[in-house]
């Protein structure tokens, strides 16, 4: 029942990792499960990242038009993406 | 169509991919090109790209669709390196083939603005040892707004 | 500033003339270079270009100047080809070193919209074995119009 | 007491030669005597080319922003410039 979340530029240093497990008890994990459960087994900081209103959240490689809306289940992949800076 | 979008994570040569370009296109009339590289000088030691594997180039390939289709070209390459990049070395080259210098050099344009600010990556400078974040300049926004008022 | 203008009267690697530029300009973010070509296919047999020596070299150099007043730039290269060439030879080189990619890329645009209609160059090309002589095209009026407006 | 008349891109093919040498009785050449001349020495369609608006002549590398102020004097070049097209 793990979901994987993977931290992209600034918020994988925030996070102090580049990725974690999550196993919600409800099997699902929507938004506020991911904001509760990255403060508690992660640290508050990235719960705050993830909270910004430019920190993007893509499911299984697709953005979300609107992170609030998270569904994610076992197998899935949550990335959560800080602003860009390619080029 | 000649098109050649690759993230790369070694140095690498950007003659030989414009060449490349251009030996392919044999009806284009001119090839535009841009090369972004690591200032020599300015105090940055090193410069890292990290970049998101399900996103990153099926942007990168959604861009070239894009701009294959607002102009006119006959081939498009777009080279994007990722890790970690010494002084001097290329971060990014995008080369457009076309029969018009109007439609190379503004595919070119178009695809640096994307990349700059809308494309699937986070750039991190080394200075005097420390690791900085960058962001985009406003003036990449301000870039990249230009296109939706066309 | 790096400077390299330059007519020539045989066959040019445009490659070794932007390697130079960028090797010279440590502190650029970019290098924008737009290469003009003979195209292989299209029925152009050769194109030859004629210049008048008290004017044509003259005249890149004052263009030069206009565009490293007008951008922020670390150097510009100008090369031009004159006399007969063949099938897939370069005609025309322009590259322009500077910090940040807009300047860059607009002197590029800004010099060839020169080089193609307001510099002394007279042009044909020889198709089905008789010469043509080519007047810029319309756009290429419109072209460097633009940069009045600015 | 010759003046050097160069022809530059299409008006070189029109001329039939890349340049001419022309002497002014007066010792001065001026607009009405090089349309003149070339129409006797030349051929009257490069007489034309020059009275065409898109023809520009410069004198000793100079481009003359009235043509029709040329005076040219022994020693002199004056060169016959057709609509440019480069690149």
């Amino acid at each position: 029942m793990a979901i994987k979340v993977v931290y992209l530029g600034k918020l994988a240093e925030i996070a102090g990792r580049d990725e974690s497990e999550l196993v919600p008890s409800s099997g699902v994990l929507d938004w506020a499960d991911l904001a509760e459960m990255l403060r508690i087994h992660v640290n508050p900081q990235i719960s705050d990242a993830l909270c910004d209103e430019r920190t993007v959240l893509a499911l299984n490689g697709a953005v979300l038009p609107d992170k609030h809306s998270l569904e994610a289940r076992h197998g899935d992949e949550v990335a959560l993406l800080p602003p860009v800076s390619g080029g | 169509m000649f098109r050649d979008i690759r993230l790369i994570g070694a140095a690498f040569d950007p003659n030989s991919a414009v060449d490349a370009l251009s030996a392919a296109t044999p009806g284009a009339g001119g090839v535009a090109t841009f090369t972004g590289k690591v200032r020599v000088t300015g105090g940055v030691e090193a410069l890292e790209l990290s970049h998101y594997e399900p996103l990153t180039l099926p942007g990168m390939e959604q861009l070239a669709l894009q701009a294959e289709k607002r102009f006119d070209l006959l081939g498009l390459v777009i080279i994007h390196r990722v890790g970690r990049m010494n002084r001097g070395e290329p971060i990014v080259c995008v080369s457009a083939a076309a029969h018009h210098r109007r439609a190379a050099i503004d595919a070119v344009d178009f695809c640096m603005d994307h990349l700059k600010s809308a494309a699937w990556f986070w750039k991190r400078e080394l200075r005097a040892g420390d690791w900085h974040w960058i962001e985009p300049r406003a003036d990449d926004y301000a870039d990249l707004a230009r296109w939706d008022a066309k």
